[in-house]
Parts: structure tokens; C-alpha cells; sequence
């Protein structure tokens, strides 16, 4: 008989965590479904996953989900993973970040895992606005919004997410929203199958900050903005320059068959061995052969 | 391998390969690079890892992420690097990630005198970071020493799942000696800790056990690591009866420990009226000082300290016990000194310091040894 | 601390004084069996500036690594040489490059034009440290020729082994001549 | 933020509702995990959700006409507390579908 | 203004905004984001700027470099940030550019205890750099007394031209009490020093002058900053001549003028066999806490602490050689009192610690008292 | 009577500072004389010019040059120039850094900076490796070479400095080298002319490190290559896709008139003022009008 | 410390007990010139948890911030109830939303439908911590009721001044009718 | 690091070199500067450096042939040490231009 939804609680660590520590109807667990339920098409074990997140509302997503979770420390989430994912190339590492912990903090991480097109899902929940402390503005703040920090309106212009990671060199970049939660998790599910540096920019919303200060409204009214100040890549083509300006465009915006790092980085150990020669073998003692096989257990499903 | 004429920081490669090392990441920095370097050729071809990430920041953060990953992984660096390191270092001291973090100490503060000697971030290596923790640091003397102290650090981080920070200074990461890594065949490397309980048993902060194993990402047991204070399953908790059991275990697992992890040397201490405590490259200078100071026939003691964070307080009291003055030659302004100042007694300790860049020659450690 | 040495190799930066320590030190340990410590010390920037190396040798360990008053001194700059005669030992042994040296404070001083010497022998004024090494080992005798040759042999870059050699033969042979006038 | 309208125990340990009879699908909502945002009564496009008059702070949902869903699981998808899950119902007796 | 209900860190804003801060460079974080928030609302009415910077080693980068051109500036942060913060401050320590650092300590180690409060960045606040510097941080025990040592801090910082902490933590942080700024009208504010030398014969770091006067850029002199080890005129230098007296001096202006820079108060010590030293939140509770202990006639004095650093070694000596015991209330495992065992003896001190985020209970220190 | 060449050395610390501390035949001080000859040609008085540096052997310029000087921490002289410059509106600020400076540690005040679109001329000295420590990788060293931690071959793709500055928002971003002096200096020239973010990427080389590692040659091998494998941009719009890819591409890459900084920041003091109403007056003692007065004397010249 | 009354208010985030606590304290410092600390703590979930503000009112300097032992508790959820019943003083004054909190400890409580008489005056659930401010104020005398109520209508939002003023009435009106209970 | 061919003392305190007859433009090579890269030597289109055979070392500038200066200033603006200057010779005479 057919199963009508995937088998989501599975994923959760809903004995414990539930219900969490977000505000009601925040659209950051819309996002943690949509994930779910990309991990849950592409069939791998739950071993085989880690969650990486940073510092924010959007960070706390790693406590609920049964992967290999780590929450680390503000911005560096990009770091840790990298250091992970070089230990463990089988793995399928995502890593979470709101706007401000991926381009305000973390920036320089996140154009830096970009460039090396390092094998990371990297998913930026953009809620334009530093939740977790109280609605001060973040990189993505509209221009004019205002925010706790910005009581006159903010000056800044913000950054386009995608348009950066691009810039950086991302092989694969796609945005949606929550209110698109089933076209996110295609654009997850697509950016995991992806061996290199994947971004999926994830609009959200923060009613309780962002909101109230500019009298965005309750979720349900920012879950219709999002809604209707959408169109997709094939519809934005269509518009002018100027309706297009103001709208979140959706859909991937790039996606190349790029070297990936730690393929590229295992090449480097082959050559490395092989200009060694018959050196390796006494160089490398028991212990490093059981890491080495442990490493090589879980090869990545190619899915 | 035969003997080698061999740089410290070469030791320091040679040691972390010895001891298993696998993972590297880090970012360039005066007088630590040749450890980069050197790993960047070594790692790949034993099957380890090499990364240069864009700070240190994220070099001590990959270096976490890696040792999470089940590698045994470190980074080098010198004091503004350093610097950068403290938030996560906190992290991984919180988390109790097993890690090697290399600082060749280089003249401070700020950017300071680049190439030459210090020992001006021993209080740092303490406290750098923010909130109360605990931590190892280990000081080596020699080439030798930098090889042997460097596997120590791998052995120490992963039995008491730790960070530990090896603090070198300039004078022993570019000095080259006679070495023979031979003579150290059946030095211990300690391997990562595992477990034997199901998955569902497992945690990774068990309070009921000094040091709980830390199993690595990927192996099934699917846990969670945070930063924030946090229960026996790694979960953030604010519950006092959670917190407490914590803050009791990390702290032990170090103090009950000390006399493994406090290492030392000690010569001629019984009826020394006099004893010198150096550590680092000053210490070269103490046992020549010594040397010098007994031919004048003073009764001179030394002790060489090979840990200087934990502070073993009880044993330096009992072996300090007899004397009537401790000098403490140091290439800073004096600090390690507060801390032997506070278990010996202000009176009893006098210091002797420099920090234009140059090692303390003997003959000022002699000096104080004369008036003392 | 009976045998204790120490050499000072002072310069500036390009001139492959840190080299030179470094050969020195491989002589004594991997050839002669004695233990060396070699330690240095240059300038921020990025070439020239000031440049010195320090080798200490001896049959013992060797404690503080560091000159404490030198045996032997070899200085190719004048600010090197100004800088560093004052912990010279009374008899030690003391040589200048007169290339780069004009004003010497002492009559001791052994005054070779060391650049020239290489400039003459090799063709490479680059060799001059070579050259230096030779004269230093063939008047104080701290380490033996054949270590010498060795170690130059192994750390010379593939291809100038040979002319390395050639300057260090030079060295020794300037040495010679040197204690021939004595 | 415990809401009155507790219909269920938390997942996956759930009670059916009482199937009427003609329902095609069967909407557990947990109530223990619902904060009452309202996205689920606002969007579902068939109006199976009204809101529950006693919990006026709170916009929290009632299952009003279950009989209406088409199962498109926009609720499902977009409750960001996990609280809805969206059922087959299996033949006529009102077994629900695994 | 009449009397408030102020928030301790709007009297932080407010005795920034007194003591003439015009520029704010931060970041937001718990529990110091007020901070932030009230002055990006205030500066700009008073002709002064906010910036919020990408990540707090930029806050203080920018709050340097506005200092550099004149305006007083400072920045917030707590524990995470402030560990971000130690290479800049280092270099504001070696530069000697005058500014404020807020650190609104909350519970550690790593991300720790967000929202509660801690006294865990004490050793940091003196030791979080790498080499030896100088430092001046003082710890606000009221809201009132936020406003008047921000308002210090701002004058330390220009009369030594020194980076200064102000370290307060989450209760002081989040406390409302009633507060009276026109009680204040009188506090005196130190204006930024000027030179009346030419351009020509300014040394911005003359060694002649205990604390010569920083010229902002812009005003004609043409001079040189940099974090590494400097001569007079700025310039990067190796020449020991020319390090030693920076040394020297940057030294001496800190430690010749201790009891300018070391406030505190006192209370009934003369007789008490029993002295309680407190600092910053925990000082509330130490002084409930003696006065119930008198109520028992207990002796017992109160020595509280408003300058942690540098520490008045003499001073404290001085008014504790009359106790047989001290006793050291704080918010961590032990940091400052680490200090005070090292000037009064470790047999002497009695240490009251708390880290699980609770401020210390008068009960607790009272039970400390009552068996000293 | 014509004078042939600026004084340039009225702008340098001449008495005491030279013959700086790079390697003979490095680009850095020919970068220094094309900076000199931009500011001698704007007729800016030196007063009213910083020169902030990060650190690497690019950034010892500061030591140079008769301005106010300023050498930071490594990575973060454009988070310093951006205090000074808030605090001074009316001073040219200029930064100067090296590719590793500028976009390893320094890429997040780098595309800060840029998003903010503050008034500063940042300089971005590429000479495609770490040169101050020795010849490590860089983020722009090119994939494929050798550098001293990558003993193999660099298997990370460098980043174009220019790119990102384009995608983090400068207003104004041109590219040339250090054989075309003289082009560069007219760039650097309208970059400080631009009220905004500009970056100027000066393309240099590092024969000691990197020319050593890779067999490049001497300086005068590495000056003719940039030489040869340049283009400029109107050349480079008649290339093939391939023929441009391994060329450096100088020109004016980007130069549009956006919202600056500081001016933004001064119209939010006038509606803080305003909004305030009388109340200033009060809140403002006379210190503060020193303050403000100091600050407006040096207006920007316009030029 | 003779006239220390110190007040704990508890429940969870967003019933708004951390502004019944400054609007408790603003109330005694500003309008009945007493000495006021109000403190307070919270989880670090955005929304939601645990929420608590503490008031020390006293007619002397307060030194220590916190409450030792309540002299006042009013608890607006079960968790809060649970967890602080304990350091209320024997005496204290003890107030319970029935409506958030059905199991109370004690017999001593008043349990008053606190929110139900928000929801029944107002309309809105969300003036509960008004009422409750109300009820605490009436029972305790510790601060006056026309303090009170310019404090409520100088804190309360543009526009709600009139329902929360009504709220607070209600509170009193509430602790009167207890009082008469009695 | 010093080269033999000091010609002139540090800028601006130069001295003039002779000033050969038919010369339109005098170069003044600042010897104390020049770290003899030799980018002058080989990138002046007119020849006028040669490469001093005194100094083997390094590649240090000999001004050769100043009558062939065409004063395009190249040398001037590429060399990295400010080490050489071209200016005009006023007049016959053989006065340079300030
Ligand atoms: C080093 C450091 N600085 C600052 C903070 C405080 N902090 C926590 S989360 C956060 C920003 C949250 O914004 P965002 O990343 O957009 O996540 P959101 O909460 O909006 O999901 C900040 C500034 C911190 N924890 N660590
Ligand atoms: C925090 C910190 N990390 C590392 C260093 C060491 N360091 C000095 S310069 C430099 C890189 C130099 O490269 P680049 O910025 O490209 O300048 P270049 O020398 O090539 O001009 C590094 C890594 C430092 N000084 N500070
Ligand atoms: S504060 Fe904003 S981002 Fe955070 S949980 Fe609430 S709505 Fe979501
Ligand atoms: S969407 Fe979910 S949380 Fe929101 S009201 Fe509906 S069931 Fe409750
Ligand atoms: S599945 Fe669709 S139709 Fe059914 S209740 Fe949910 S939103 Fe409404
Ligand atoms: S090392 Fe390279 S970048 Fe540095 S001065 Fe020398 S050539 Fe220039
Ligand atoms: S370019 Fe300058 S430094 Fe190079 S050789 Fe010519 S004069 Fe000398
Ligand atoms: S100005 Fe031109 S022609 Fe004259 S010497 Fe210089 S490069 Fe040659
Ligand atoms: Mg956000
Ligand atoms: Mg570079």
C-alpha cells in the first residue's frame, strides 16, 4: 500500500526535542521538512548524514534531526564541516546557517568553500534579519527596512546570497522559499546529489522580529508575500528588469560539473603514494589502515 | 631513519606523524609555517589530510571538524594566529574534542617582533579564551623533545579528550640538532577511545565516566555536539542538576590526572637552596646557568618543566619545599612566575625576564642565582 | 662543556650565511659524529636585511644553544661585523669578507676578500659562503675536511655540487696560505 | 507552548480520530507539538481547518471538515512544528492506511 | 532627567554618550545587544556614528581605526565576540590607541550559558592576547555604577592611551534600578590629549613622555601605527635600544599611576578578621551577605573591587594584613582569586564559586564566612 | 618650465625608510610609485590622506609613504579604514593589501565592504601566492602550481578578485598590472575619484617565491609575462572565450554611481537630528562641536 | 534591608511577566519613590520556555538583586509553579493562574482564573500579566494603586492603554473580592 | 642592499652627472636605492642601460647611452625602488630643467 508521506518522524529526534524552540510558525522548520524529506528520496542511511549547523535560530535545526549532528560556534559552521568532510569524503555533510551566520560572520567561509567547491550541502535559511538576538539587521536586510540596530532605516545594501556564491565559484546554486517547501526539497535533494559545493538559499521569514518592526505581519501574511513576490527562474525570464528587481527569484541559477575538492585532494594522496613508492607501506602502521578503512566504510551511495 | 640534523618544527611533523596524525589545517604564520609545510608533503602520503584554510579560524574549526570525523588532527600556528584560535579552542575544550593546536611563539604583542623568540603566550594558552575550561599545554626544550612531547600531546588529547596546546617558541621551532627518531622506537601512541555499548546506550558525555569515548561521525551512533552547556547526550541543557555533573567531570578528568599529564624534570633539587624553573627554550639557558653556578659552588636545583598548564601545585610546593629562593627565567615579563608566585609564596620567587627578542642568556639566570 | 665551540656566520640576507650554519652543523653531526646545534636569527624582511647563523659544537650535549662569546666569527657585512666582534673571544678566531667589509675594529682579524675568492674560483659570487666555510674549518679545524665535503656535497642544489665543491677548496686552500704567513 | 486542542499523543505514538464515514483521508494533528501559528487553517486550500474558538491567544487549528481534504499535504509540508500528518484511509470500515 | 528605572547597560550607553563616545563599531550578542541597539538610536542625535560590523575582530578594527581619527569610540560584545577580539586588542595595547571594550559576560565556556550571567572572562580580560600588554578593566557592581566607570573607562583610556575593558556581566547587564544621571553632573570627562609640538617634532611615542599624546590623523602629522614593535616615531624596529624603552614606558604608565587607575571601596576592614573581596554582581550578594555575618557578629569586612586590572598587589596587601582570611565570591571557578592568592598567600584565601549560571546567593558566602 | 615627473619623492619617507625591505625587482613599489602619481595628479594635500595596510609584504607600503599611516593586524585593514573613514568622511582613505591579506583572511571585510559601498580605495596587491611567509598558497594562486604547502600541485581554484568585488557590490572595479604603471595609476586615480568601494586589483608577481616554486624566472621574466598574457578589456571583447581565459583582463571592469556610505550615514545624523528636534543642542556639549568641526574642515576636494 | 519585599512573577515566554515586572518596579521607583531591582531570566528559546522577572522593592539601598526568599509569587504556568513554590517565604503571598497551572502544591494559594478574567475583561489573553500585576498589588499594598496605573499606562502600547488600565482594575478587583473571601 | 655603482646620494639631495653634449635628458640613477633587479636594463626601448660586468651578482644598471633617452619614462615609473630619474637638460649648456 502506498505510504502517503515519507516516514519524517523517523528522522526526528522526536522523543526528546519536540516541540522546539521556535517561535510558532516560523518557517524554519518548514525548511528542516524539506530537508527530511530530500534525505528521505535519496535513500541514505542516516549514518551517512551529518548536520552541521552555526549560530542562530536557523542553527538550532541540528538538535532536532537524528544525523551526526553538531552545532558549532557563530559563522564557522562552513569550517567545521570542511575539516569533517575532508575526515570522511562518504559522507553527506549539510550544513545550516542563517543569513547572518553564512554571510555576515561566516562570510569568508562561505566563499571560501565555494572556491574550492568542496562536497558540501550548505543551506542558507535567509530570514533577512539576526533572529536569535533580537531583530538587529543582518547582510541581507532590505535597504530602508528597519531593524533594532538600524531604528532610522538601514543603509546597507544587501548582498545576494546566491549571486555571491556564485561569484565565488559554487557548482551548483538554487533558491525557494518555505512557502515553496516541495520545490525546496527538490532544489535540496538536487544540490545533495551534487559532488561539490551546493548552496540552496531557503527564504524565510522572522514575524516575531522582522515583522514587528516592519509590520510585515503574522506568518501567515509573510508565508503570502513570500507566495506572491516569487516567480521562477522560466517566469523571471519573461518579466522586465524592473518587475524582476523586487521579486526572489526561484529555481537553480547555476550548476556545473565542477572538480570537487576532496576528489581532487584523494588524487593528490595517490600521487603522493605512488611518487613515495614502496615507502607508503612502512610509513603507514596498523593504525592508520583501520582509519583509512573506517574512512572508506561508508562510500558515498551514488544516487 | 639515522641520525639527522633536524629542525623543531620538523620534530614537531615527525612526532604528529609518529603519533598518528592525520588531519592538518591552518594558515600560514612566522615561525610556525615549516609545519605546514612539511605536512603538506608528508600527510597525503600516509593517507592523511593537508588543508590551508582561509584563517585560523576556520583551521582550528576544520581541525575539529576533522578530529569529529575520527582522524587524530592538528593545526600550528604563532600568537596572532593564535588570538584567533580562542573561540574555538573554547569549543573544542566544551565539546571535549580531542585536538593538537601548535603555537611557535613569536615576539608579542600584536604582530610584534615576527621572527624572534617569546614566551609571551603562556597566560594566554590559559586563559585566551573566554569562560572557565580546561586545558594542557606542553612546552618542549629541545629538538628531541619537541618530537617526543609532540606525540605526548596527541596521547594526552585523546585520553582525556581534550585540546592540547603545544607551546613552542621560535628559538626551538628553528634550531636544529643532532635527532634520531630511532632512539624513540617503543615511545606509546594511544589510539581514539571506543566503545563497546549499542548506539542507543551510548553517550557521549556519560557523567558516570571519567573520560567517555568520543565515537566518531559515521559510525552509527548518530549523537549531537554543541558548544552550548549540555547533558550526558550532548543535548543544550540549562538544568543545574545536568550542568553540575559536567562542569565536575571535565574539571576531574584533568585533576585527578596530574600526575600523568604534569611532566617534569628535576636535578638536584634535594639541597638546592636555590632552584630555577624553566620551561621552553629558557630552560637551555637554566642548565647551562646551573652548570655554571655550581662550579662557583652555589647549591643550585633545576627543574624543567615539560607541562605548564595544569599546574601541578602540590608537587611544585613538596619539591620546592626545601629551598629559599626559586628563580624563574622567563622570555616574557614574568608568567608563569604569577602562578609559581601563588603556590610558593611572592617572597620566595624572583624573576627574571626579556622581551627584546632575545634568548635569556645564561648569565643572567646566573646572576640572579648569585644575589638570590 | 669541555669541547664547547661556537661559530657566528653573520651577514645579510641572500648571502647564504643560514645555509652555511646548516652544513656546518650537518659536518659535525652526520659526519664527524659530534653534536651541533645551529640556530639563527634574521631580519622581517623579506631579503637582505641583517642575517646570522649560530653553530655551537661539542662532544657533549650541548645546553644553551646560543653563542655566549664566540670561537670563531665570520662576518661578510660591515654592520654584521660591527655589530658582533664585541663577543668574539679574546683568541677567537676572526675572518672578514674584506669584499663587503672596509673598516675592521681589530688587527686579528683575518681579512679575506671571500666574495672575490668565489667570484674568481666558481664564476658565482654566490659561492662566497662556501668559500667562508672552507676558511673557517680550515683554520679552527672544528670540523673535519671530509665532513665538510660531504655535507656540502648533500646540500649543495642538484648540479652545483660540483662549483660548491670547487669554493669550498678554495676556502680551504685560502686557509692554508693564511697560516703559511702566520 | 502547550495548546488546549490536544488531540493526539506525540508522534509517532498516535490515536485515530473517528473516521466519518465518505472521508477519504484521515488528519492527525498533534497537538502536544502545535504552537497555533495558523499557517494550516490560512492555506489549506479546501478549508479543512478552523480555528479553535477557545484558544482565543493562539491560532490553533481544529480539524473542522476532514472530509474535504484532497491530501494535496500542503499543510503537511508547511506546518513548521511537524504537527499534521495527512493519511489514506484504508477501505471503508475507516482503517487507515500504513 | 529625573530618576529613572535604567537597565544596566542603557547606563552603559548613557555614560558612553557622557564621557563623549561618538563612534560605536559592533556586532550583536547576548546579553549585550542594548548595548548596540540604544546607541545605533542615540549617536547619530549627537552627531556621532554606529556602525554594526560583520563580525566583532571588524568591531574592534573599526573602533581603532575611528579612534585614529578622533572620535572616542568603543564596542560591546560578550564572551564568543570578546574572544574574536583579542588579536585587535592586542594591537590597540601595543599602538596605544585609546578605546573602549564592553564585555558583557555571560556564561561559558564556548557558546555555554547564553542568557546567564558569569564572571568567566576575568583572566581573559587580562590574558586573552598573546604577549605581554598592558591592560586596565573594570567591573560595574549598579547600574548607576555602569554609568560612572563607562565614563572612567572612556577617561582611563585617554589618560593612558590604552584600550580599556569595561567588564560587566548579564545581571549587571539586564538589571533595571532606579538611576539619577543629574547625580552625576559634576563627573569629570577627559578629553582626547593634544601636542602643541609641530609636525615635525612629533614622536607619537615618545619615550620621553610617560604617555605621549595621539595626534588623530588628518590634523597634519603624518605619522606611522603598526603593531609591530616601533621606535619614537612609530616606525617597526628590532634595535633592543630602541624596544626597551617602549618597554619601558608603556609599562610605567600603568603601574606608576596604580592608585589613580585601581578604584575600590572598603568597608569596616580595619577590625574584621574576616575580609570578603567581591567584584562586579557578586559584589551585591557579598554585601548582603556581610551583613547578616555582622548580624551574627561576625567581623567581617568588604573590600569591593571596581579596577580588576591591573591589580594593586600593595594596596590589597596592605588592607588585608589584618585578616586571618579573605574570602572570594565569584561567578567562576576561581580567576581572580587566583590572583589575590598570589599577593595575600593561597592559606589565607577562602575561594565562593558559581558557574552554573545562578548569581552567587548571600547564603553561600555567608556559610564561607562562618567557617573561615 | 615643464616639469617631467611629479615629486614623488616629496611623498616618500625618503630620509629615513629606503631602500625598502622587498626583494629587488619586486612589483609592491611599483605599485607605490603609480599610487603616488594618482593622489600627486588629484592635487590632495598628503594631510588628508590615510594609507591603512594590512600585513605581508604588500602591506609594509605603509612604512613608505609621507601620509597617515596605518600597518594592521593581517586581513582586516579595510574593517580599520572603515572606522577611520566613518569617523573621518573627508579623508581618502586608502587600502592596501596582498591577495592572501585581502581575500584569504581579509575576503569578508573584502565583500563587506563592498556591499556597504564605503568610501575607500582599496588596492589589492595579486602576486598569486603568500610572499611575507614564504610562498604558501594563496586563494588566488592558480590551479595546478606549486606553491610550498602544496608540494604537489594546488588543487584550488583562485577566485577573481575582481569578480567578487563585482558580485559583493563596488561601485568601481578596474584591473591592471605592474607593467602597465602608468595604466594603473590612472585607475587607481579614478577609483579614488569614485565616492564608493573601489577596488583596483594590481596584477604583480613574486619571483622569490612563487617565480622560485614554479620556474617563472627572474623579475624581468614575470614583468614580461604580465606583459604578454594581458589584454585589454576593449581587446579582450574581440578574444574567444578560450583565447581569454588564461589572460588578465585590464580595464574598468565595473563603475556605477551608488548610495556611499558615510554620505548615507550623514543623512541618517540629519534625520536623528531632526527627529530629535531642539533637544540636540543640549545633548551636544562643546566637545563634541570640536569634534564635528575637526572633522569638517578637511572636506573632500572634489575632483 | 528592613523594608526588602521581594516579588517573584513566573511563567512562560510571551505572557509578558518581564514587562509586568519593569512596569512593577517603574511603579515603585518613579511614582512611590521606594528603591526598586528588577531582574529577570529566560531561556534561550526565541519564543516560549521559561520566563521569570524578579522585583525587590525596598524603602533602602538593595544590595543583593534577586530574590532570596519571595515574599510574593505569582506563577502563570505549571512549570513555574513547580519550580518555585519552594523559596516562597512561609508567609508569602502566593498567586496562581488556575487557568496554566491545575496542580498547585499548596492549599495556600489563591488560585484565580487569572487569563480567563483577561479574556472575559479585554478580550485579550494577552493583558493577563496586567491583571495579574493587579491582583498582586491588591493583595500585597506593596505598591499603590495609582502608581500602578501610571506606570501600566505609561509602559502599555499606543492605543491599548484603556484595556490594560481596565485589565489592572480587574486584578484589583479580583484581590478584593479574595480579600473578602478571607 | 648596497650596490658599487653609487652614483649619486639618496633623492632628493642629488647631484647631476656630467652632462654629455646633443643629451636632451639627464638620468639620475640614485646607486644607494638601486637593488639591481635590472627591469630598467632590459625594458628601456632605447638601450641606455647596460648591466654593470662589475657586479656580477647583481643585475645592476650601467646608464650607458643617456643621449638615446627619449624620456618615455618607463624605467622611472617601473623601477621599484625609486631609484632613477629622467628630466629634461635645459640648455645647451647642459642645465637641467627643475
Ligand atoms: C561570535 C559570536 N558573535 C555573536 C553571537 C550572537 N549571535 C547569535 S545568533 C546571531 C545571529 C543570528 O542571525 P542569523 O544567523 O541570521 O540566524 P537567525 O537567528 O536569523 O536564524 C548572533 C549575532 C554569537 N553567538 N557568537
Ligand atoms: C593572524 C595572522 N595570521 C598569519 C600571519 C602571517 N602572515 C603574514 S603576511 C601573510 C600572507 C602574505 O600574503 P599576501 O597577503 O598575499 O601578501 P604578500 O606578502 O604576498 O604581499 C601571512 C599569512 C599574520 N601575520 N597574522
Ligand atoms: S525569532 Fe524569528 S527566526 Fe527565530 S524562531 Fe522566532 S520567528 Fe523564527
Ligand atoms: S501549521 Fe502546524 S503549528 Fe501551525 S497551527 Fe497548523 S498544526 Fe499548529
Ligand atoms: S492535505 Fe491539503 S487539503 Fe488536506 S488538510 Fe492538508 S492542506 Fe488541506
Ligand atoms: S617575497 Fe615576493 S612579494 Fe615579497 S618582496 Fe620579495 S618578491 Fe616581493
Ligand atoms: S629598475 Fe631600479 S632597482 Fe632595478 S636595476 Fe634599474 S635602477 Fe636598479
Ligand atoms: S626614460 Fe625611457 S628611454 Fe629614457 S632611459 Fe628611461 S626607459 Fe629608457
Ligand atoms: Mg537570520
Ligand atoms: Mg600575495
Amino acid at each position: 500500500m502506498k505510504r502517503e508521506e515519507p516516514e519524517i518522524y523517523e528522522y526526528l529526534r522526536h522523543k526528546k526535542k519536540f516541540p522546539g524552540v521556535w517561535c510558532a510558525g516560523c518557517g524554519i522548520g518548514i525548511v528542516l521538512g524539506s530537508i527530511i524529506r530530500a534525505i528521505d528520496h535519496l535513500h541514505i542511511s542516516k549514518d551517512d548524514v551529518a548536520m552541521i549547523s552555526g549560530i542562530g535560530c536557523s542553527g538550532r535545526m541540528s538538535v532536532y534531526v537524528d544525523f551526526n549532528t553538531m552545532h558549532t560556534t557563530h559563522g564557522r559552521a562552513l569550517a567545521f564541516a570542511t575539516g569533517l568532510k575532508m575526515a570522511r569524503p562518504g559522507m553527506h555533510v549539510l550544513v545550516v546557517m542563517g543569513d547572518g551566520d553564512a554571510l555576515a560572520i561566516g562570510g569568508n567561509h562561505f566563499i571560501h568553500a565555494a572556491r574550492r567547491n568542496i562536497d558540501l550541502t550548505a543551506i542558507v535559511i535567509n530570514n533577512n534579519i539576526y533572529g536569535m538576538t533580537g531583530g538587529q539587521y543582518s547582510p541581507t536586510t532590505p535597504q530602508g527596512a528597519l531593524a533594532t540596530t538600524a531604528p532610522f532605516r538601514n543603509i546597507e545594501r544587501p548582498f545576494s546570497t546566491c549571486d555571491l556564491a556564485m561569484a565565488a565559484g559554487a557548482s551548483y546554486v538554487a533558491r525557494s522559499t518555505v512557502y515553496h517547501a516541495r520545490e525546496l526539497e527538490r532544489l535540496i535533494e538536487r544540490g545533495m546529489r551534487k559532488a561539490g559545493f551546493a548552496v540552496i538559499e531557503a527564504m524565510s521569514y522572522c514575524h516575531t522580529t522582522f515583522g514587528k518592526l516592519n509590520r510585515t505581519g503574522s506568518p501567515v501574511d509573510m508565508m503570502r508575500s513570500l507566495q506572491e513576490n516569487s516567480v521562477s527562474l522560466a517566469a523571471a525570464a519573461k518579466l522586465e528588469d524592473a518587475e524582476k528587481k523586487n521579486k526572489i527569484i526561484r529555481g537553480v541559477l547555476a550548476d556545473h560539473d565542477l572538480p570537487e575538492y576532496t576528489a581532487e585532494y584523494a588524487k593528490i594522496i595517490e600521487d603522493a603514494q605512488a611518487a613515495a613508492g614502496s615507502n607508503v607501506a612502512a610509513a603507514q602502521p596498523e593504525r592508520d589502515a583501520r582509519l583509512a578503512s573506517a574512512q572508506k566504510r561508508r562510500v558515498r551511495e551514488e544516487v | 631513519m639515522t641520525v639527522t640534523l633536524m629542525q623543531g618544527n620538523a620534530a614537531c611533523v615527525e612526532g604528529a606523524l609518529r603519533a598518528g596524525c592525520r588531519f592538518f589545517g591552518g594558515y600560514p604564520i612566522t615561525p610556525s609555517s615549516e609545519i605546514a609545510e612539511l605536512l603538506s608533503r608528508r600527510l597525503p602520503v600516509v593517507g592523511g589530510r593537508f588543508i590551508q584554510m582561509e584563517d585560523e579560524i576556520a583551521s582550528l574549526a576544520a581541525v575539529i571538524g576533522a578530529s569529529v570525523g575520527g582522524l587524530k588532527a592538528m593545526t600550528a600556528t604563532s600568537g596572532p594566529g593564535f588570538s584567533l584560535m580562542q573561540e574555538n579552542l573554547g569549543y573544542a575544550a566544551a565539546a571535549e574534542i580531542p585536538c593538537v593546536i601548535v603555537d611557535v611563539q613569536r615576539g608579542g604583542p600584536s604582530t610584534g617582533l615576527p621572527t624572534a623568540p617569546s614566551q609571551g603566550d603562556v597566560m594566554q594558552a590559559r586563559w585566551g579564551t573566554h569562560g572557565d575550561h580546561p586545558i594542557i599545554a606542553l612546552c618542549p626544550t629541545s629538538v628531541a623533545e619537541t618530537y617526543t612531547l609532540t606525540i605526548e600531546a596527541f596521547n594526552l588529547s585523546e585520553d582525556y579528550r581534550t585540546p592540547v596546546i603545544l607551546l613552542m617558541d621560535e628559538v626551538i621551532g628553528h634550531m636544529r640538532e643532532a635527532f634520531d627518531p630511532d632512539r624513540y622506537g617503543d615511545i606509546e601512541v594511544v589510539d581514539r577511545m571506543t566503545t563497546d555499548v549499542p548506539p542507543e546506550w551510548y553517550f557521549p558525555y556519560d557523567e558516570t565516566r571519567a573520560v567517555p569515548p568520543l565515537v566518531s561521525f559515521g559510525e552509527g551512533f548518530r549523537y549531537h555536539i554543541t558548544g552550548l552547556l549540555h547533558d550526558q547526550a550532548g543535548f543544550p541543557t540549562y538544568r543545574q542538576d545536568e550542568i553540575e555533573p559536567w562542569w565536575q567531570r571535565v574539571f576531574a578528568k584533568i585533576n585527578d590526572n596530574l600526575d600523568r599529564i604534569f611532566m617534569y624534570d628535576e636535578d638536584g633539587i634535594e639541597d638546592a637552596r636555590t632552584i630555577v624553573i624553566a620551561y621552553g627554550s629558557t630552560a637551555r639557558s637554566a642548565v647551562h646557568a646551573v652548570q655554571l653556578a655550581r662550579r662557583r659552588r652555589y647549591k643550585v636545583g633545576l627543574i624543567t618543566l615539560k607541562t605548564i598548564w595544569p599546574f601541578h601545585e602540590a608537587l611544585i610546593e613538596e619539591l620546592a619545599a626545601g629551598a629559599h629562593r626559586v628563580i624563574v627565567p622567563e622570555m616574557n615579563l614574568g608568567q608563569l612566575a604569577l602562578e609559581i608566585e601563588r603556590v610558593l609564596g611572592r617572597a620566595k620567587v624572583r624573576r627574571v625576564n626579556r622581551v627584546d627578542g632575545e634568548l635569556i642568556a645564561p648569565r643572567q639566570i646566573l646572576e640572579a642565582i648569585e644575589v638570590a | 662543556m669541555g669541547e664547547r665551540f661556537e661559530i657566528r656566520l653573520a651577514g645579510s640576507g641572500g648571502q647564504g650565511l643560514i645555509l652555511a650554519g646548516l652544513i656546518l652543523a650537518e659536518a659535525a653531526v652526520l659526519y664527524d659524529g659530534k653534536n651541533a646545534c645551529q640556530t639563527q636569527s634574521y631580519g622581517p624582511e623579506a631579503r637582505g636585511g641583517a642575517s646570522k647563523a649560530e653553530v655551537v659544537i661539542d662532544t657533549d650535549e650541548i645546553d644553551y644553544p646560543k653563542v655566549i662569546a664566540a670561537d670563531a666569527l665570520l662576518t661578510m657585512s660591515q654592520e654584521a661585523c660591527d655589530k658582533y666582534y664585541h663577543d668574539l673571544k679574546r683568541d677567537g678566531l676572526f675572518i672578514v669578507d674584506s669584499v663587503h667589509v672596509r673598516r675592521v675594529p681589530t688587527s686579528r682579524a683575518h681579512r679575506v676578500p671571500i666574495t672575490q675568492i668565489a667570484e674568481d674560483t666558481t664564476g658565482r659570487r654566490i659561492t662566497a659562503n662556501i668559500v667562508g666555510l672552507g676558511i673557517l674549518a680550515g683554520l679552527s679545524g672544528i670540523v673535519s675536511r671530509e665532513a665538510l665535503e660531504r655535507a656540502v656535497a648533500a646540500r649543495a642544489p642538484r648540479g652545483t655540487q660540483e662549483i660548491n665543491l670547487q669554493a669550498l677548496a678554495a676556502g680551504f686552500e685560502a686557509a692554508e696560505k693564511l697560516q703559511a704567513e702566520r | 507552548m502547550a495548546v488546549e486542542t490536544v488531540l493526539q499523543e506525540a508522534p509517532p505514538a498516535v490515536q485515530d480520530r473517528d473516521i466519518q464515514r465518505g472521508q477519504r483521508y484521515n488528519i492527525r494533528l498533534y497537538g502536544k507539538w502545535c504552537k497555533g501559528c495558523g499557517l494550516c487553517i490560512a492555506f489549506c486550500p479546501k478549508g479543512v481547518f478552523t480555528e479553535d474558538a477557545e484558544n482565543a491567544l493562539l491560532s490553533a487549528p481544529i480539524v473542522a471538515h476532514p472530509e474535504r481534504c484532497v491530501a494535496c499535504q500542503w499543510c503537511v509540508t508547511h506546518c513548521p512544528d511537524f504537527a499534521i500528518v495527512v493519511e489514506k484511509v484504508n477501505d471503508s470500515k475507516g482503517q487507515v492506511g500504513k
